[in-house]
């Protein structure tokens, strides 16, 4: 509880130093101080370069060109493997002895609510208004091939993590790039070292980012939105949002009152299936205009009239936000799957195909049709809305769904930014070592960024989040090149096992 | 025939009527006993990251917990009197489990005791007893 | 420990099992067993007026039935076997009137054969071993 | 089966000799043939003296005058055994070891379907029709003491009922006259076979009455009613419906398909649950008029204005429908309740305290109210209407209702004929003996007016049909009277068992 303690005075310090700024407006005081180092880091990370007439960052490159490459290294595991991963999520081949254990389905389900959340309801609805309802096309491509991401990063992050004598795992991109790469060599090793330390420093930065001030950004948004848009009485009152939530996160992180954490674990799965339902609902009702809408998908997808950069522009869109929303190769799926209770680690690498599937292919897919299917895509919408514009799409079905989506939007970010708060601080004990001052400190910074997040501009807070999630990136990426052929041992042996049946399987199909 | 016995037990104190029929019989027939306990869990439960990273410690200190608290006070006054006892813990849904430890270590005959339910609670969940009645791959003796 | 089993049986043929658990520990125990076997009848059944004034006819039918077709075919062999066996038939809804023939007869443990009932069947209605293991007075062995 | 073939070639032959009238009208042709015999028997029978101007049926007087000193003569069992007779019921008593045998509650749900039926539904409108509201007044009132007549009769019939050496059972005032009055002494022995040969005779006349023309009349007047009336195709086709239900009736008790009456006796109850539910309904739909219905009824009973006869008018209709619906007195119900397994006859006599009970204090208090509250009692309405009043009262709240109400009025009349076939069949073997010839004819004359009873107009047919039934009472209320202190005797040794807890309780309340 002492650490409780430290936590509020640090929050009340930090609300009254923002009161001094009360008669020029705390929202834009914050923004205004925040907005240069944030357009810094993003050019920085963003550096682009044009292709027919289009600026596109390097890291989308980077990304996609990983998943192609991936994909085809492995024989498109993300189809092949797509039936057994099924089985493994389902328990087929579950070990008796290991009950008690952390299953396939508790990695899967863990890792889902971390990244199931506004990417998928603000992100695509960006995507949809900046590159028309084509981006949605690339959009699932992007999703299929980062299944194959998904699959490498998570692999290496099982087969490569820790256990410590008390017997509580660590797991991720820092230890394989350590670990994986040292067994290549002592130059490899030495590389290995900076990629870590690299992946630790911007893992940091993104669980700040899109792990925490986006979340808060986007949830009060919607808040705003829902009790009245500009009228309500929230309107410019980012500042105590963010208090309120960052007290909630500091009980869970700080207090260690591990109920808020656990409810919102039950009850983040029921929201996205009640999302998924009322998205499905809403493409039923309408079925005669699906046809129409993936026509306009396809032929969006390749004949992009009016969209800033023409095919390319739409393409762009479609990925980055894919990416976005499916974090795949950006390394933090690899840490929440390392979990998982197997001896095998390429069955969790099945299982992760799973996650961008879900994630992208299915719950982002429903929101675009949603989202096109009711006109509320119209270009001439403003594009930084981002929830406002799905939640308009799914008032002009059902009037009372702003409502449930405010409370989807609240629930989902808070299980983001507990999720990201644990993957940051595995990064940040992994940079300055583990002890009960770093691990205070980090936390603080946390929710003085949850703060920050709730009172940003939405376009300085979004360019800043994709900056830093993306330049995770880099490193993780880079090392999982280096470790193909360790994935692909691990798969070929158990795929030669599992195709002549000498796995056990304890339940019948 | 040589019986195996297993008698499934909640907590040591709550199970003694189920423990004391499974010694007598085992007494008889000298055959040897197995005390069951089962930690309820579920494979498709909802967790967080950080429960699912300290799941593995947990869990041992469940088994630990359940070995010092559950099972030894049973088992050491009947090894004491020289009966073949040995105890197990597993996690897991209680009445499935019950049944799949039974069939690994070759009992023939499963006890346990009747618990407190009131009969609709019964009729709707289902008891871990009537359930064990449905499934088990052996007698089930239910003791009231 | 003096016990006094007592074996639930549907037909002579369906319960083969339960008759072959129960003799076996009659047999090491020298327990006296009881065969019942329960005619399925309500009281709150509704019926024609014929029918209630054959009613009492009808009964004896059925009395005299379940034992030449149920209860001989089973006791019999083990009486000659020199077993201490008796033979039970009485209308009623399964498991209590099981229950209420135990309580009479100062059964120690009810032995009963498992149905081939659905699980879902099961679940909803609820089966005679796991309506008796809910409601017995004495324990309750139910046989696969 | 050669029983039916015989039924079968009879009604062949009966309806053959039918066409020949075919081109005047087959059913004015019935109507016309038996209609001065019915009037002659109805003359005979309700030979009637005028009391203040109203010309009062003598039997009717008997009726009420028996069940009034019955009641006095019990110290008012009617309401002291009520509670206890529920217990019974219930099965609080019931002996583990005599399982299988009939019950209390089975005794009373056999003779409850015999009874409730067409006069609960067709009775109780002709009486408020005839007699206004107040008629419901002295209904009730009848029915509470007829309680008493049904407690005496069915209490004789389980003690002197008859059991055969095959372990059949066979009761009713037949045998507790004979064997009854034959205790009392040699001259009452002669007194008691003359009583049980002519309520023998009744019976099969009332079997043939009130318990099959009646209920086939009414069953098909409603049938017409609900098709269309007089549009309908089946008017005029009386004689037709009377060949099919004669032929249904033929399959159950010549055929021995005691299926299609296993199948009625378990409809019949639900049937019952639902009209009362569907009427209950219908008065708390319209609660606000309920004070005023009873205030009609009460105001009714004693100041009739514009009723033929007044007040002593408005009575007689409300005694005689309670009569005519619950059976009190008349000696059938003695052979219905007289199954039950018992080793105390006049425990079966408190179960059949709720026969009139629930016949008439609750379902005919439920259908006067509804016919009161909707309007429908109308005088001006055709009181021969009968069932369709009724089910005008019903369709005027819910416009399914008559289809409904045909089901049941089927089911009902259906079921009655079953249970009257066989009263009349042991009354008949009573008088002819018991074999195969004997058992044939009076089967093939209960099918044959099935046929005259569907052919005939209302008027007639009600006015035989209370003739026989009623005819019945004289011989069963005379023997009665003889007979109470043997009913006094096992009443006062029972209640003292009772109340001092001597008797086996089996369960608890």
């Amino acid at each position: 509880m002492s650490k409780l303690r430290v936590g509020i005075t640090t929050l009340v310090g930090l609300l009254a130093s923002f009161s001094v700024f009360a008669d020029i407006g705390i929202d834009e005081k914050i923004n205004l101080a925040v907005k240069p180092y944030s357009d810094a880091v993003t050019g920085f990370i963003f550096s682009s370069f044009p292709v027919a007439g289009v600026q596109i960052p390097f890291v989308l490159v980077w990304l996609i060109i990983a998943a192609t490459i991936f994909t085809f290294y492995f024989n498109f595991i993300n189809l092949r493997a797509f039936k057994h991963g099924f089985q493994l999520v389902r328990g087929d081949y579950h070990d008796p002895k290991a009950a008690g254990e952390v299953t396939h389905f508790q990695a899967l389900a863990t890792a889902l609510s971390g990244t199931v959340g506004l990417g998928n309801i603000a992100g695509v609805a960006v995507a949809v208004s900046l590159g028309g309802p084509g981006a949605t096309f690339w959009m699932i491509l992007a999703g299929f091939l980062g299944m194959s991401s998904k699959f490498t990063e998570c692999t290496l992050g099982v087969k490569y993590r820790n256990t410590l004598p008390d017997g509580t795992v660590s797991g991720g991109p820092m230890y394989y790039l350590t670990k994986g790469l040292a067994e290549k060599g002592p130059n490899f090793a030495k590389l290995g070292k900076v990629l870590a330390v690299l992946f630790a420093v911007f893992c940091v930065g993104g669980s700040f980012g899109g792990g925490n001030m986006f979340q808060a950004n986007q949830s009060f948004a919607q808040l705003v939105n829902v009790t009245g848009g500009e009228a309500s009485l929230m309107a410019d009152k980012g500042w105590l949002y963010g208090l309120v939530i960052a007290a909630l996160v500091g009980l869970v992180i700080i207090g260690g009152i591990k109920g808020i954490a656990r409810v919102t674990s039950k009850i983040v799965p029921f929201m996205a299936v009640t999302y998924v339902i009322a998205g499905l609902a809403i493409i039923l009702l309408n079925a005669s205009l699906v046809p129409s809408a993936f026509g306009a998908i396809i032929a969006g997808a390749f004949t992009a009239e009016g969209i800033s950069g023409g095919v390319i522009g739409v393409l762009f869109q479609g990925f980055k936000r894919a990416a976005f929303s499916n974090e795949a190769g950006v390394g933090s799926a690899a840490i929440a799957h390392s979990a998982v209770q197997t001896n095998r680690p390429v069955t969790e690498g099945f299982v992760a195909l799973y996650e961008p599937f879900i994630d992208t292919v299915v719950v982002c897919t429903i929101t675009a049709l949603v989202i096109i299917i009711t006109g509320t895509w119209n270009p001439s919408v403003d594009p930084s809305a981002g929830v406002q514009l799905t939640s308009t799409a799914f008032e002009s079905a059902f009037s009372w769904f702003p409502y449930v989506l405010t409370v989807a939007v609240l629930l989902f970010a808070f299980s983001t930014m507990i999720s990201w708060s644990y993957y940051g601080l595995k990064a940040w004990t992994f940079l300055f070592g583990e002890n009960r001052y770093t691990d205070g400190t980090y936390k603080i910074l946390f929710l003085f960024f949850v703060v920050v997040g709730s009172s940003m501009q939405l376009g300085a807070v979004i360019d800043f989040s994709d900056a830093m999630i993306f330049a995770m990136a880099f490193p993780n990426l880079l090392g999982c090149y280096f470790l193909l052929p360790v994935v692909k041992k691990e798969l070929n042996e158990y795929w030669a096992d599992y195709k002549s049946g000498r796995l056990v399987k304890t339940r019948n199909s | 025939m040589t019986s195996v016995l297993m008698v499934g037990v909640d907590c040591s104190d709550c199970s003694e009527r189920a423990v004391e029929y499974a010694a007598e019989h085992a007494r008889e027939s000298k055959a040897r006993l197995y005390v069951a306990h089962v930690i309820e869990w579920s494979p498709f439960s909802f967790s967080t990251v950080e429960e699912n990273f300290e799941r593995h410690k947990r869990r041992e200190e469940e088994l630990k917990r359940a070995y010092s608290d559950v099972i030894d006070p049973i088992v050491n006054p009947l090894k004491a009197e020289g009966l073949n006892v040995e105890g197990l813990v597993r996690h897991g849904h209680v009445a499935d489990t019950i049944n799949t430890l039974a069939v690994e270590n070759g009992v023939t005959n499963i006890i346990l005791g009747r618990q407190g339910t009131t009969k609709l609670k019964a009729h709707v969940f289902g008891s871990v007893g009537s359930r064990l009645v449905q499934v088990a791959d052996c007698a089930v003796t239910v003791v009231p």
